[in-house]
């Protein structure tokens, strides 16, 4: 049984900032001509609009069910599985912290802040100090209540050198949590940082309680309470009947992974499992046309890139770069590697789902074969070794149309598979040609901290350009929008196209992919936050099930 | 007499290639009457044995039937239905393969398998089949008839399982007997008894036989009739005692000319005294030897004891015995092959090296080993020329045409043709790959070639041609011969010097003339009258012989102490045979007896033969004998 | 001089102008292939044809992404490009381009693969047998270490440390299944080590090298070229069921085991993308079979048909 | 007898050594540590050191291994270095369900396959053998991920008959046990059986040509019977050597199967330790595999033995 979809858009593929304001709007209670007013206005048909709205509304509309079991498959797992927040790095990790911890601070689907364990937080002028009210009488499961000395716990997990919390640099500015009382904690930043809720909403700060160490079975106070867990088999959660707040729709929750992508697509529409992560490109037809599934695509500022290495050859040739940047066909790339679940890329970061923060005005880069043979001819390269692993779906095929084209410009630029595994530490950032992707991060400013500054530890291509190190500091104390804007343009310029006394980043960065998982029809509540799969992994306390 | 049973102008033909037919039987006829036997002689290749075959409506892959008629009680059982053939198969008529070894099972018990026949024909129950069976053992003079039937082929001796095989061919009481070279491959006690076995079970079951063999003299004990083939084509035939006693034609001549002679004092030939030396080229001095760890000089099993011999160069020693006897063994202890554990060998007064690795490649190159099997001994994947060629670049540094040469004319030397250079083994016939194996022998220029049972595996007539080969190669090049044999009268034909080995130990040797004639040990004595003569009736007679009461129905007994023949020795005296190494008696100079009776003793008894001083009448199977056909 | 002996000697000369000794055998037929055996033949033919040639009868480059749409069925024209005959993959590539193309990486690199195992498993097996004692016992301790871990383990382990290059591929697959012919040349060469002429060449003084090379082995030739067949069959799976772990031939070159494995969606939705190679894999593995079947076994398949129900 | 088996055992140890020595080498050649692979992309070079002395990771591969070996002779597998969880807790579960469907496949598989081998046998050159040949040639010629993925999309996904993964945790009903199984049983059976049949048939002909095959035709045995009684008791031998090829095989040899059917069993759990390069993990599942394969092979043995009578009870 098959049913053929309009292609007309929906809520799923519009802008962050469309959607945002669309939902934002609805809420608010604007009537659909109203909406869809502002939608044609900003040029979209009736049509279009139409669509985009109902698609809004029912995602909107209906009120949860309580009860039921829900099956969700990921797509890696094994011994390295673990509960602590501090070690998570697979999307897995990420799903079971959220439905057994709480964060400080929540991330919205429009990328603002909510309390969440924090009643609510503000800072000083100079944004140097943040303060934190904690909820009172939130308890964890084993019934132990969640005072400042959990939070000063968890946050020592990620300073010093026993520490192998994975988000130590993300904190790294701030000087010292103190207790202010039994429920109040305060944080002393080295530097002004107005992104620091967003930062403790991501996943490595998940609150512990005060003093654990053993997370085989670890208690939170998050809406499940963990019943099983097999690291590389699966885990169970129970719905936590003393949950501080009304969430946890479902009576229980069941994750693990299927790590053949053919197989875990399978699982989805033989009913197995109702909700998936990582959907291959190439399964969104088979999804499309079954009745009782759905792709759930959620557009993000994720990206792929090819690292050129900026100390060595031949990332150290701007010429050379150049060529490899305008080889790149991004729109096939969206059209026949992404089929179409994602964005053309501008060779930097921040796109259109950074907001505000993305550039309009940088002139966006094309395939330019003409352009890239003189840039080729001006560095007198012929031959590069590109090391390639399938670190996101489809960044080999990329690879694989790159070669194609360098080819046509007289570049033969060999494309050489690794394993995954073993892949950051042995390939990436060491050789001279390699691939990376990056989830996208709650700020541009952290996206270009993390990958792009100067000190940062994971910048890409060992780029040191001081301008945007400074840039980067400075921004973060700005106020005035238009005055924040011309910074971010700046440093994305920088890190695209250069400037006359600085050569560009090296990274080539042809598209960005939206976050692209499938769900049963039965699965409502999965939220759009996109900073990781299935809603930035904030799904398990919202989820509900309509035949509940 | 009615014809129980009759071939009419067989036709069996093989197919090349491109389909076109080679003839193997060109029109074969000969009638069985009931209780008859009729034997089937001619060398390997007449197509005896593929007749044989065909009377069971069977032919080996490969093969069919073009025209012809085999028929039974008068019915034409190629022109059969399957089915039939099958219920035919065993029942009406039963086979005898020519090497009981291989055709058992070695999976299912001997009794299983000599009952399966007639309970599958359903011609008896189970039970009365093994009842039947045990009958049959007992006629055929089995030990333990009783247990028989429960033990595995691999847990008794060759000649039990020859006999053994014709209690299962004869368990169902088949019209015709079909046995394809039944006793070729035993030595000759054994074939005795075998013969004396199948002759008296055939007379008492009464039914006819085809006898298929190569070898006149075995045809002449149990044949009424004989068809004389060669290449698929009936040379002659006729009741036995006629063909025997006057052949016509050439072909059956030549049959005769290749039977054995009894061994005798003078049935070789005086050596001329050219090349001979002092010093002889081998000697062996108080050698033991045998297999398994070696513990102080005496390894885990023993296979020959204090072993003294001396090869004169140019001479021939001939080496006999029964198999088990450690004839072998011998020549490969001298051969390096086997290490000694005890002893000396000499070669040409310098002592070896007992292991061939520490023997220096001159020393390999005096002493060659030529093998009982060509097929085994000759690399099936290199030509003749390289067989042959090897030795010679290897021992003598010859190459390229010069060796071609010298390969050419070794080939010439063993007459055979020049072109065989360029043939596979595979394309020789069992004479022709025997002449290349000794070939090879002499390809390197040895002065002691040790042939293991050399002629043992040929027709009458191959090997009585390979003898004369031999003989003439030992005048043309001077070498010395071990000739290793269980068939006395070639070697007396051959040999210069005769060694009589039993159960490991030398017990009797010298001069050939001398070892022939009287006195006899008594195993020589067993053994002379062991070889079969061209006589109708010879088997009866022979029979009746003192030696053979006790030697033929014992097998050999390795023992440490004591005589080793005692268990079979006609004249042996209890309490000391048993218990002594018997002294070495001295009849003439070079002539060696171990033996506890004095050489006048033996003459003595020699002269009154038939009184038995030990052991038993002549064995009389015990148990029922009414064991009859239905 | 008797008689007897006399008789025989002259008897014998005009014998041998009269009767020659006569062959033992009827001529021995050499073997024929059954018409099953034929198309075996005709296929692996076939294909080793398209190692050589494919390149330049396939219509596209195997590595062109150029069709209008991914999973296009048998047939489909792209303007300007021109036919897929057999679709398109899932990037947009011509599939019959790369099945011809992969012919030369599985059929090539399995052959070779196969060839190699062979050179180092004989020789070690047959040395094994012919030297005997602790070089015996150390290589069948090392043959049985290999053995007993599963090949795709030990396919992951090595191509993960040395990186799946071509070459690393071939060594891999190579030293894993040189361990089975190991064992089989080992069995052959005991075989083959108890007949008389080894132990003749060993008398003679020749080398272990004369032994193994120009006594044992061309004794063993024909069941290990049975062997043979069976073994390339192993390594065409064991190539592709490395792709299946993403660790077999590389991309953009393509191989039947890869096809298969990434065109897997394709089946979801009725494509016949991944049967293609499939088939290419099973045609020329079934062919190898079919020979080695037609080869082997044959004389015992003549007896056993004389069997009677 | 006895003697043999003991010496086999000295030998299936002195292999058991080997391979841990093989397998800690080339899992320590592996690019990267567990480290490196655990932190993977965020991990920086204090996260590294930190975890490495939390995992003990910093001492010397060798010790390393001395370590392991020690604890290993006192029963304890030691603790994963990537979860931290202890590996008997890794383990256990995973073992019984390979062992679980390995002797399924095995109960079903084996007496099946040799009886249709004997069929073959007994019918050379009839549509029978012909249809066994060329099936079996035609499972065995064809990638066993391909037939597993065809197989759930026809039974799971077209037909809704079966589950498409086989991810058993131990409180299924047994019919849910069943209906999860059912595919990865098929397709392995499929892949086994295929291999056995062969073996099976090819044993059988082989023996076809011995002289006392040809004497049992001539003494008129029907055609059953000699392949029954006379030719399958000499082909025992290589048969159950096969056999004991393929159990081992289905221990440790079925990745794919695990994989495609999410199936918690060895194969994929020692594939998953290699990946995080967790030596003790791999160890242990390294030594479970060899294990049985020694085991197999001298129940091989023994039943070979016992087959024949030679050897059975020599003279």
């Amino acid at each position: 049984m098959t049913k053929s979809k309009d292609n007309l858009p929906t809520i799923d593929n519009v802008s962050v900032e469309d959607r945002v304001t669309i939902e934002t709007g609805l809420r608010r209670g604007a009537t659909r001509r109203e909406v869809m007013s502002w939608l044609v206005a900003s040029g979209a048909t009736i049509a279009v609009a139409g669509s985009i709205v109902t698609s809004a509304k029912k995602a909107l509309a209906a009120t949860p069910k309580k009860g039921g079991k829900l099956k969700f498959a990921s797509d890696l797992h094994g011994p390295s599985d673990t509960l602590d927040p501090g070690l998570n790095t697979s999307t897995i990790d990420y799903t079971r912290s959220r439905s057994m911890y709480n964060s400080l601070c929540q991330i919205n689907d429009d990328l603002s802040t909510r309390p969440e364990l924090a009643e609510e937080y503000s800072s000083n002028e100079s944004v140097t100090e943040w303060t934190f009210k904690l909820r009172k009488n939130v308890k964890f499961h084993d019934g132990s209540n969640f005072t400042a000395d959990d939070v000063l716990y968890t946050m020592s997990r990620h300073y010093g050198d026993k520490s192998t919390s994975t988000a130590k640099p993300l904190v790294a500015d701030v000087k010292e949590w103190k207790k202010v009382d039994s429920h109040t904690v305060k944080a002393i930043m080295s530097s002004p940082n107005a992104d620091l809720p967003v930062i403790l909403g991501t996943p490595q700060f998940k609150i512990l309680k005060d003093g654990t160490t053993d997370f085989q079975k670890s208690v939170g106070t998050g809406p499940f309470v963990t019943t099983e867990f097999k690291p590389g088999q699966r885990s169970l959660h129970k719905r936590n009947d003393h949950y501080w707040r009304d969430g946890a729709n479902v009576e229980e929750i069941e994750i693990f992974a299927i790590t053949d992508k053919v197989a875990r697509t399978s699982a989805l529409l033989s009913g197995d499992i109702d909700l998936m992560q990582a959907l291959d490109p190439k399964a969104i037809r088979q999804i499309e046309s079954t009745d009782g599934v759905g792709i759930w695509s959620v557009a993000s500022g994720a990206y792929f890139g090819i690292c050129a290495m900026t100390h060595t050859s031949p990332g150290n040739n701007p010429d050379f770069v150049k060529a490899l940047q305008y080889i790149q066909r991004r729109e096939k790339i969206v059209k026949s590697v992404l089929k179409g679940q994602g964005t053309v890329g501008n060779d930097h970061p921040i796109n259109i789902a950074y907001g505000a923060d993305h550039c309009q005005e940088l002139p966006q880069r094309t395939h330019d074969l003409d352009k890239a043979k003189f840039h080729l001819k001006k560095s007198g390269i012929t031959s590069a070794e590109l090391n390639v692993a399938e670190v996101g779906p489809g960044m080999t095929d990329i690879c694989l149309l790159a070669q194609r084209e360098a080819q046509k410009i007289g570049l033969d630029l060999q494309v050489k598979k690794v394993p995954n595994d073993g892949y950051w530490g042995a390939i990436w950032m060491k050789t001279p040609l390699n691939v990376v992707t990056w989830n996208m991060r709650p700020t541009a400013n952290v996206m270009i901290n993390l990958a792009f500054a100067p000190d940062a530890p994971w910048n890409d291509t060992l780029w040191n350009s001081k301008r945007l190190g400074k840039l980067l500091v400075e921004s973060r104390g700005v106020t005035d929008l238009a005055k924040r804007h011309e910074m971010y343009c700046e440093m994305q310029r920088l890190i695209s196209v250069g400037s006359d006394e600085f050569p560009p980043s090296g990274m080539v960065i042809p598209a960005h992919r939206n976050y692209l998982d499938a769900k049963s029809d039965k699965i409502e509540g999965i939220g759009r936050m996109p900073l990781g799969s299935l809603g930035g992994y904030e799904w398990p306390e919202f989820a509900w099930r309509t035949d509940a | 007499m009615s014809e129980l049973f009759e071939i009419d102008n067989l036709q069996i033909q093989a197919r090349k290639e491109d389909g076109t037919p080679i003839p193997i039987v060109k029109g074969v006829s000969f009638k069985v009457k009931a209780g008859q036997v009729v034997a089937l002689i001619g060398e390997s290749g007449s197509g005896k044995s593929t007749i044989s075959l065909a009377t069971m409506a069977y032919c080996r892959p490969g093969l069919e039937f073009p025209g012809g008629e085999v028929r039974l009680h008068g019915k034409d059982v190629l022109s059969m239905e399957p089915q039939d053939q099958r219920n035919l198969r065993g029942n009406n008529v039963a086979y005898l393969a020519q090497s009981a070894a291989a055709t058992f099972n070695p999976a299912i018990t001997i009794g299983e398998q000599v009952t399966e026949a007639a309970v599958l024909h359903g011609v008896l129950t189970q039970d009365e089949a093994d009842k039947r069976a045990v009958a049959l053992y007992h006629a055929l003079e089995l030990p333990e008839p009783a247990r028989l039937g429960r033990r595995y082929p691999h847990q008794v001796s060759g000649g039990q399982l020859q006999r053994l095989m014709a209690a299962m061919a004869l368990v169902s009481g088949p019209d015709l007997l079909v046995l394809d070279e039944p006793t070729t491959a035993l030595d000759v006690t054994t074939q005795i008894e075998v013969l004396k076995a199948f002759k008296k079970v055939i007379r008492e079951e009464g039914s006819a036989a085809i006898y298929v063999t190569h070898d006149l003299a075995v045809v002449a004990q149990v044949a009424d009739h004989i068809v004389v083939l060669y290449s698929g084509e009936i040379q002659e035939q006729g009741p036995v005692d006629l063909i025997i006693n006057n052949p016509t034609h050439p072909y059956t001549k030549r049959l005769m000319a290749a039977v054995k002679p009894t061994p005798k004092a003078g049935m070789g030939e005086d050596l001329d005294q050219q090349h001979s030396r002092v010093v002889p080229n081998i000697e062996v001095k108080n050698m033991t030897a045998g297999y398994g760890g070696i513990v102080n000089g005496k390894p885990a099993i023993t296979v020959l004891r204090d072993i003294n011999v001396k090869i004169k160069n140019s001479h021939v020693v001939g080496v006999i015995g029964e198999s088990g006897c450690g004839k072998s063994t011998l020549a490969r202890v001298i051969a390096g092959l086997l290490p000694a554990a005890k002893g000396e060998i000499f070669l040409d007064g310098k002592q070896l090296q007992a292991d061939l690795k520490n023997r220096m490649s001159e020393e390999l190159q005096k002493v060659q080993f030529v093998y009982q099997m060509a097929d085994t001994a000759l690399n099936p994947r290199q030509l003749i020329g390289e067989i042959l060629g090897r030795p010679i670049e290897f021992y003598r540094g010859i190459k390229g045409a010069a060796r071609r040469e010298e390969v050419a004319a070794l080939l010439r030397l063993v007459e055979l043709p020049v072109e065989f250079e360029s043939r596979y083994p595979s394309e020789l016939s069992g004479g022709q790959k025997q002449r290349v194996n000794l070939a090879r022998a002499l390809a390197a220029n040895p002065e002691v070639v040790l042939c293991d049972e050399v002629t043992s595996a040929l027709d009458s007539i191959v090997s009585s041609n390979i003898i004369i080969l031999l003989k003439k190669l030992r005048d043309k090049t001077g070498v010395s011969f071990v000739f290793i044999s269980h068939d006395l009268s070639t070697v007396g034909s051959f040999a210069d010097e005769i060694v009589v080995l039993y159960a490991g130990r030398v017990v009797e040797q010298g001069p050939v003339d001398e070892v022939l004639a009287p006195p006899y040990h008594p195993y020589t004595r067993l053994l002379i009258s062991s070889v079969p003569e061209l006589r109708v009736g010879w088997l009866e007679d022979t029979m009746q012989k003192r030696e053979m009461a006790v030697g033929i129905a014992r097998g050999v007994e390795i023992t440490d102490s004591g005589c080793p023949f005692f268990n079979r020795c006609p004249i042996a005296i209890d309490g000391t045979c048993d218990v002594d190494t018997a002294p070495i008696r001295e009849p003439s100079p070079e002539h060696y007896i171990a033996c506890h009776r004095t050489i006048e003793e033996i003459a003595e008894i020699e002269a009154a033969p038939q009184q038995v001083l030990h052991g038993f009448e002549v064995a009389a199977p015990e148990g029922d004998k009414a064991a009859k056909p239905h | 001089m008797t008689d007897a002996t006399q008789g025989a000697e002259t008897e014998a000369e005009e014998g041998k102008t009269i009767y020659d000794e006569l062959p033992d055998a009827p001529p021995k037929k050499k073997l024929k292939l059954s018409w099953t055996g034929k198309i075996g033949v005709a296929l692996v033919a076939f294909w080793i044809i398209m190692v050589i040639v494919g390149p330049w009868v396939a219509p596209f480059h195997e590595a062109d992404i150029i069709a209008d749409d991914s999973y296009l069925g048998p047939g489909y024209v792209t303007e300007g490009e021109g036919t897929h005959w057999l679709g398109t993959d899932y990037l947009e590539r011509d599939i019959l381009s790369r099945i011809l193309w992969g012919a030369r990486m599985t059929v090539g690199i399995s052959f070779i693969a196969t060839l190699l195992a062979y050179a180092m498993g004989v020789t070690a097996g047959i040395a094994a047998a012919v030297k005997r004692g602790w070089y015996d016992m150390i290589l069948s301790r090392i043959n049985d270490a290999i053995l007993s871990l599963p090949t795709i383990m030990l396919g992951l382990l090595i191509v993960v440390a040395f990186g799946s290059s071509i070459p690393i591929l071939i060594g891999t697959a190579a030293v894993i299944y040189a361990s089975s012919v190991f064992r089989i040349a080992r069995a052959f060469g005991q075989e083959i080590m108890v007949m008389d002429y080894v132990e003749a060449a060993q008398a003679r003084g020749e080398t272990i090298w004369w032994i193994i090379f120009r006594e044992v082995l061309p004794n063993a030739v024909m069941p290990l070229a049975t062997d043979f067949g069976l073994r390339l069959v192993f390594v065409v799976l064991f190539i592709s069921s490395l792709s299946f772990l993403g660790l077999g031939i590389q991309p953009p070159a393509a191989d039947w085991g890869s096809m298969v494995r990434q065109n897997l969606e394709g089946l979801q939705y009725g494509s016949l993308a991944p049967v293609w190679p499939a088939l290419a894999i099973a045609s020329f593995t079934i062919a190898i079979n079919l020979i080695v079947d037609d080869v082997s076994a044959k004389s015992g398949g003549d007896l056993a048909k004389k069997m009677i129900s | 007898m006895q003697r043999m088996v003991i010496q086999r055992i000295w030998i299936g140890l002195a292999t058991l050594w080997v391979v841990s020595v093989m397998v800690f080498i080339m899992t320590a050649a592996l690019p990267g540590d567990v480290a490196a692979i655990v932190l993977g992309q965020s991990a920086t070079p204090e996260s590294l050191a930190a975890y490495r002395a939390e995992r003990g990771l910093d001492q010397p591969l060798v010790f390393q291994y001395f370590g392991w070996l020690g604890s290993l002779m006192t029963g304890d597998l030691g603790i994963s270095k990537a979860g931290g969880a202890t590996i008997s807790s890794l383990i256990a579960g995973r073992l019984y369900n390979t062992m679980l469907l390995a002797a399924i496949v095995a109960v079903i598989s084996v007496p099946v396959s040799v009886m249709l081998g004997l069929l073959a046998a007994m019918y050379p050159g009839t549509w029978i053998d012909r249809v066994l040949t060329f099936g079996t040639l035609s499972l065995i010629s064809v990638p066993e991920f391909f037939i597993a993925t065809f197989m759930v999309l026809i039974l799971a996904v077209k037909l809704q008959w079966l589950p498409a993964i086989a991810n058993i945790s131990g409180d299924e009903t047994y019919l849910e046990l069943l209906r999860g199984l059912a595919m990865p049983l098929i397709t392995l059976i499929i892949v086994v059986a295929a291999q056995m049949i062969r073996m099976t048939r090819a044993g059988i002909l082989n023996v076809m040509n011995s002289p006392y095959i040809e004497m049992a035709i001539l003494k008129g045995v029907r055609r059953n019977r000699i392949i029954l009684r006379h030719a399958f008791f000499n082909t025992i031998g290589p048969i159950v050597n096969v056999i004991a090829l393929n159990l081992a095989y289905l221990v440790s040899g079925v990745v794919i199967v695990e994989t495609i059917f999410a199936y918690p069993g060895l194969a994929k759990l020692m594939i998953d330790g290699v990946q995080t390069r967790d030596l003790p993990l791999v160890q242990a599942c390294a030594m479970i595999f060899c294990g049985t394969y020694v085991v197999l092979i001298i129940l091989a043995d023994v039943a070979a033995i016992l087959a024949n009578p030679r050897l059975r009870n020599p003279k």
